[in-house]
């Protein structure tokens, strides 16, 4: 699959046809994302390590993608996505932070195993080019384990996973769909600076409620958690509701607007299509 | 669920919005209607501008419940601003259930300008049942500021 | 537009974990964790998180600072240096060595936090040494 | 045009070349009978009556008038006595087959034909061809014309069949001098038709209608089912007439806007124990004021269905109104005007019972209580109950094809049955349906009722939420006559006030974006009702427009940075608030 994506980049470079391919590149035996444009450096091109495309830069709270955009506009940039990367894409598009009309989305599908490793319910792109669709492992699994609490119990559990909190903003820090300049987890008034672990739940509370409607479920927040908080658990149950409640799972077409960014009732959204 | 002290008095914030929850929450007063003094509002212009931090925040301040109150669905002063409150709070509630507090402090309730009876059997009902779920157990949090 | 990352350790802490540091048009703009090395797998704390931050805050000293006349003024470094030993020497002929105290940084090597350790122990003569990294 | 010289019956005269004599004769005030004649139609010179002797120069000559046209010097008798002969013969001819029209028989009155030498017909029809050629000349529909010969001759439609190329115009029965043509009266139909629409295809609204301008009505109008016709044009003085006229979207801009969108009345048939639309003779109230309406259908004459005088009425109030199934509220109006109906029922038919179903009278205004006393001096009946139910059910002979009102008489305690001849509903006054959608449109609000909500009940009665709208009339809440002219002037002055200043007062509570916290994110923009945020794509930041902005915070609170900021609703105000009321 390596093989035909470095030559399908290479031609997309040589021909022109876009002014940059950006993915991951392998050097040293680490893997980290990199703006190719030169068809000659693809050979260092790699895929399927769970490193996001989409990430945000802090503090400038932009994406490579936007920066691009910004920096060259009208230059068409080629995209490798793995399922999560595209939902993220998809996500800070409906935002206005880059425009997907002039990005080219290349997919490649990850693997079963590697699918079960992230909990990703969704391991393939729409844009699909490379690779086998495989059916991810359910969400209702996952997080039946604290849907099985009771109110009690959750509220021991996660008081004991957020004193562990040691307040890094890793889990902000790795979100690709976090574009906020200013984030409410500074908020002094909130969550006072110099507490540590933060009192339960405010500061985590922020990152939860505002990522309810554009959560992609890619699991960076959790691969990023020094202290393994299972930040996840409580997302996929957010995202379920959202579906449930408001008819809308995030990342799948770059047109429909979040539920929470619309006038519109949940069921005159669902009617009108929007 | 810890037992509950007979003289346990919860203590509710109420985000009530201008036209229609506020006035009916006026309209009880001016009528004489009797609701239980467990009710602290806060006067907002619309429901919709209800940020769900506004809710965490009053419940790791110490309050047992907290009511939102809007126009019903059409009759928004604003036109769609609780349409958002009714997208919104039911997000907020699960995420506060998904992490152990009990939703059923958190309540979304239309009560309009003519609504007093109604804004007085809401505070009965709700202090009842707060009174049933026991203290807050986030009040005052780990280390109140 | 030109962008790479490049793969550093963390000058915080002896802990060594790695991160890149992203370049965008040899500006640098970020940080981003390196999920495969093997220290810090992809996890940092808040300092690594923010460490590009200090390299081009406008904040940062670059050259010594002397106070005079209750204003920092620049000075060379033999100036500061002179300055800095004068005033040790003072304060330990009025007050003893214990009216000393030195704090380390965790930006610092090892060997250069040994360095200072033995300064202070068998120079200055007091055991007043911290490091800023002991959270 | 050329002016042509000639003389009539002696008097020298001056008429526009090629002028039909008939037309010249006419505007001398000399009148030449003619049965086949019409002013919108080409002459056809086909019933011969308006035959006249012309002389020209030394040659005298029979021709008809109403296609000769004038010449120079020539001399015409319209009543000479060879005219005269002429015309008793052609008189005799015709009787002989249409010996009993009215027309034919004073034309022969006038001409002394006492005893036709020919006998008298039975036709009707003259064949004079008035109908055939307005059909197919004016109307364009070519529905009728001529079949056989001879005697045989007739004028029918293609196979005697009824065409469904008729437009039912009636143009042919109104041009036939004979009435050979009748339209049949459909009592049934008028009456279905009630509250009649417009007379005529061209009519004005009504009377107090502004701008008081007539109007084609294009859905009665022949020019628009056939594309003919167009007499009207001809006939306009002022030739403001024209056809081609469409409806067109015009952009205005204001400063103000008044809603005076009115109010419906309710349906009457969903209330189905009253009967409406089951039984005759049971109207709504505003029907009951069309037939009321000396410009009515009946001419103001109370008649039921069938044309007769009714000997008492039933007049139902609260229909709809004070009914929890239906409107909770109070219509207001439908007592007084109950009284009014009743009084002026009293006033007409001399000896009508009037029935009154009350719940309760509210007279409630200046010289309103006064008006119920008088009702009650001239013997109007007044029942305090709902009616319960209305059907034709007649218990013997004498209330066969009456309306039978069953209701109780809560004063006395008694289920009462009272026959009646016809029924008035006084129906609820209700919001238009359409309402809903103006209020989105104007960023005014409906209470539950569906009326607009004004900006404060007492202090505010003609304002709405949104600056520059107002409301006055039905469309705030069912109100009368002088309320409403009251709102109305008020409305009307206080956005004059606002146009007389230039400028609006903007809210004190608006939201503010702080551009350097602002990440472009668009989704304060997805959730403003005012459409008052602005997203500017150079900057990649949104920003709010004071002036549209109406402070409800909705975008503060969905806006994810906290870059939106509503004024005297900060972060730090509420977190103080919450902080305040928790500390006690």
């Amino acid at each position: 699959m390596l093989t035909e994506i470095r030559k399908h980049c290479a031609d997309l470079l040589t021909r022109k046809q876009v002014a940059a391919v950006y993915g991951l590149r392998e050097r040293d035996g680490h893997t980290a994302p990199y703006l190719f444009t030169r068809a000659e450096d693809l050979d260092g091109l790699t895929v399927g390590t769970k490193v996001p495309v989409t990430f945000t830069l802090r503090p400038a709270k932009k994406n490579i993608i936007s920066a691009f955009q910004e920096k060259c506009p009208g230059q068409k940039i080629a995209v490798l996505v793995r399922g999560c990367d595209e939902r993220g894409l998809y996500e800070v598009a409906k935002r206005g932070q880059i425009q997907v009309a002039d990005l080219a989305i290349i997919g490649y599908a990850c693997d079963a195993d590697q699918a079960r490793a992230c909990h990703c319910p969704r391991p393939h792109p729409q844009n699909l080019k490379f690779g086998e669709k495989v059916q991810g492992p359910s969400n209702e699994a996952f997080i039946a384990k604290i849907v099985n609490m009771s109110v009690a119990e959750r509220e021991a559990f996660w008081r004991a996973q957020f004193s562990k909190c040691i307040k890094c903003y890793g889990c902000r820090n790795s979100c690709p769909v976090c574009i906020c300049k200013e984030c409410w987890m500074e908020n002094d008034a909130f969550s006072p600076t110099g507490w540590l672990p933060p009192d339960f739940p405010m500061f985590h509370f922020v990152h939860f409620y505002h990522l309810s409607d554009s959560c992609i479920e890619c699991g960076a927040c959790v691969d990023a958690c020094p202290m393994d908080i299972p930040l996840n658990l409580i997302r996929k149950v957010l995202s379920k509701k959202v579906q449930e409640e408001l008819f809308y799972t995030a990342g799948q077409d770059p047109e429909e607007k979040p539920p929470l960014a619309s006038r519109e009732e949940a069921k005159e959204r669902l009617e009108k299509g929007i | 669920m810890s037992s509950t002290p007979d003289n346990f008095e919860p203590r509710i914030v109420a985000f009530l919005c201008n036209w229609c929850s506020y006035t009916g929450a006026d309209l009880a007063g001016i009528s004489r209607m009797n609701y239980p003094a467990n009710v602290r509002a806060i006067r907002l212009m619309c429901s919709g501008s209800v940020k769900p931090f506004f809710i965490m925040s009053a419940l790791h301040k110490g309050a047992d419940g907290v009511l939102i109150g809007g126009c019903h669905i059409g009759d928004c002063h604003y036109q769609t601003g609780n349409h958002l409150t009714k997208k919104r709070i039911p997000i907020t509630r699960e995420l506060l259930g998904a992490l152990g507090i009990d939703p059923r402090r958190v309540r979304l309730e239309w009560i309009s300008a003519a609504e007093g009876q109604e804004f007085a059997e809401v505070i009965h009902e709700f202090v009842k049942e707060l009174k049933a779920l026991g203290p807050n157990p986030l009040a005052g949090g780990d280390h109140a500021h | 537009m030109n962008y790479e990352n490049v793969l550093t350790t963390c000058p915080y802490c002896g802990a060594g974990c790695n991160f890149y540091l992203q370049i965008m048009d040899g500006e640098l703009v970020g940080v981003l964790p390196c999920k495969d090395h093997p220290v810090s797998q992809g996890k940092l704390c808040i300092k690594g998180w923010t460490a590009n931050e200090f390299v081009t805050s406008p904040e940062r000293l670059t050259k010594p600072l002397i106070k005079r006349d209750g204003k920092f003024v620049e000075a060379s470094w033999d100036e500061a240096l002179d300055a800095v030993a004068a005033k040790f020497k003072a304060t330990r002929e009025n007050h003893g060595p214990d009216a000393l105290a030195v704090l380390a940084s965790a930006k610092i090597t090892n060997e250069e936090n040994y360095a200072l350790m033995k300064f202070t122990r068998a120079v200055l003569g007091t055991n007043n040494i911290d490091h800023c990294a002991r959270l | 045009m050329k002016t042509i010289k000639l003389k009539i019956n002696g008097i020298e005269t001056e008429a526009p070349d090629r002028t039909p004599l008939l037309q010249a004769a006419e505007r001398m005030g000399i009148r030449i009978p003619t049965l086949c004649h019409h002013p919108l139609l080409e002459p056809y010179g086909v019933c011969r009556i308006c035959t006249v002797e012309v002389r020209i120069r030394n040659r005298v000559r029979m021709v008809t008038a109403c296609n000769y046209p004038v010449t120079n010097g020539i001399e015409v008798f319209t009543d000479s006595e060879r005219v005269r002969r002429n015309r008793r013969m052609i008189l005799e001819w015709m009787l002989a087959r249409c010996g009993h029209v009215p027309v034919l028989n004073r034309l022969a009155e006038e001409y002394g034909v006492t005893e036709p030498r020919f006998g008298r017909g039975d036709d009707d029809c003259i064949l004079c061809g008035l109908c055939v050629k307005v059909c197919s000349e004016v109307v364009g529909a070519n529905v009728l014309g001529f079949f056989d010969r001879g005697p045989n001759r007739t004028v029918s439609t293609a196979y005697d069949r009824t065409s469904d190329r008729c437009i039912t115009c009636g143009a042919c029965a109104q041009v036939c001098p004979t009435g050979a043509i009748r339209i049949k009266d459909d009592q049934e139909g008028i009456y279905q038709a009630m509250p009649m629409g417009p007379l005529t295809s061209i009519n004005i609204d009504f009377m107090q209608a502004v701008p008081r301008k007539a109007v084609i009505d294009r859905d009665s109008c022949i020019h628009f089912k056939t594309g003919k016709c167009q007499v009207c044009v001809d006939v306009c003085e002022a030739k403001a007439i024209d056809h081609k006229q469409e409806d067109r979207v015009e952009e205005v801009e204001v400063g103000t806007i008044l809603l005076t969108t009115g109010f419906q009345l309710q349906d009457p048939r969903v209330l189905k124990e009253y009967g409406y639309g089951k039984y005759k003779n049971i109207m709504t109230s505003l029907d009951f004021e069309v037939l009321n309406n000396a410009g009515g259908p009946t001419a103001g004459k109370i008649l039921t269905a069938d044309g007769k005088v009714p000997k008492s009425i039933g007049i139902v109030h609260c229909v709809g109104s004070r009914d929890q199934k239906y409107h909770e509220y109070c219509s207001r109006v439908c007592c007084m005007y109950a009284l009014k109906f009743a009084h002026l029922i009293k006033e007409k038919i001399h000896g009508c019972e009037v029935y009154n179903f009350y719940i309760d009278m509210r007279c409630f205004g200046k010289g309103y209580e006064e008006f119920y006393n008088r009702l009650l001096r001239e013997g109007v009946n007044f029942v305090r109950g709902k009616v319960a139910e209305i059907n034709d059910a007649a218990l013997d002979p004498s209330e066969e094809g009456k309306l039978i009102m069953r209701a109780e008489d809560t004063m006395i305690g008694v289920v009462r049955r009272i026959p009646v001849d016809m029924v008035v509903l006084c129906l609820a006054m209700e919001a238009k349906p359409e309402a809903k959608h103006l209020s989105h449109l104007f960023s005014c609000s409906t209470g539950k009722d569906g009326f607009f909500t004004e900006k404060h009940p007492k202090l505010a009665p003609v304002s709405t939420p949104a600056d520059g709208i107002f409301i006055a009339g039905a469309c705030q809440g069912p109100k009368d006559i002088p309320d409403t002219v009251a709102q109305a002037g008020a409305a009307a002055s206080a956005a004059l006030s606002l146009i007389q200043r230039g400028e609006v007062e903007t809210e004190a509570v608006t939201a503010t974006i702080q551009e350097e916290m602002c990440s472009g994110c668009q989704i304060c923009v997805g959730v403003c009702p005012y459409t008052a945020i602005t997203y500017d794509k150079g900057k990649n930041k949104s920003s709010i427009n004071d002036a549209l902005c109406k402070g409800c915070g909705t975008c503060v609170a969905a806006c994810p940075a906290g870059a939106a900021y509503q004024k005297h609703f900060r972060d730090q105000q509420i977190f103080a608030e919450i902080d305040g009321i928790l500390a006690i």
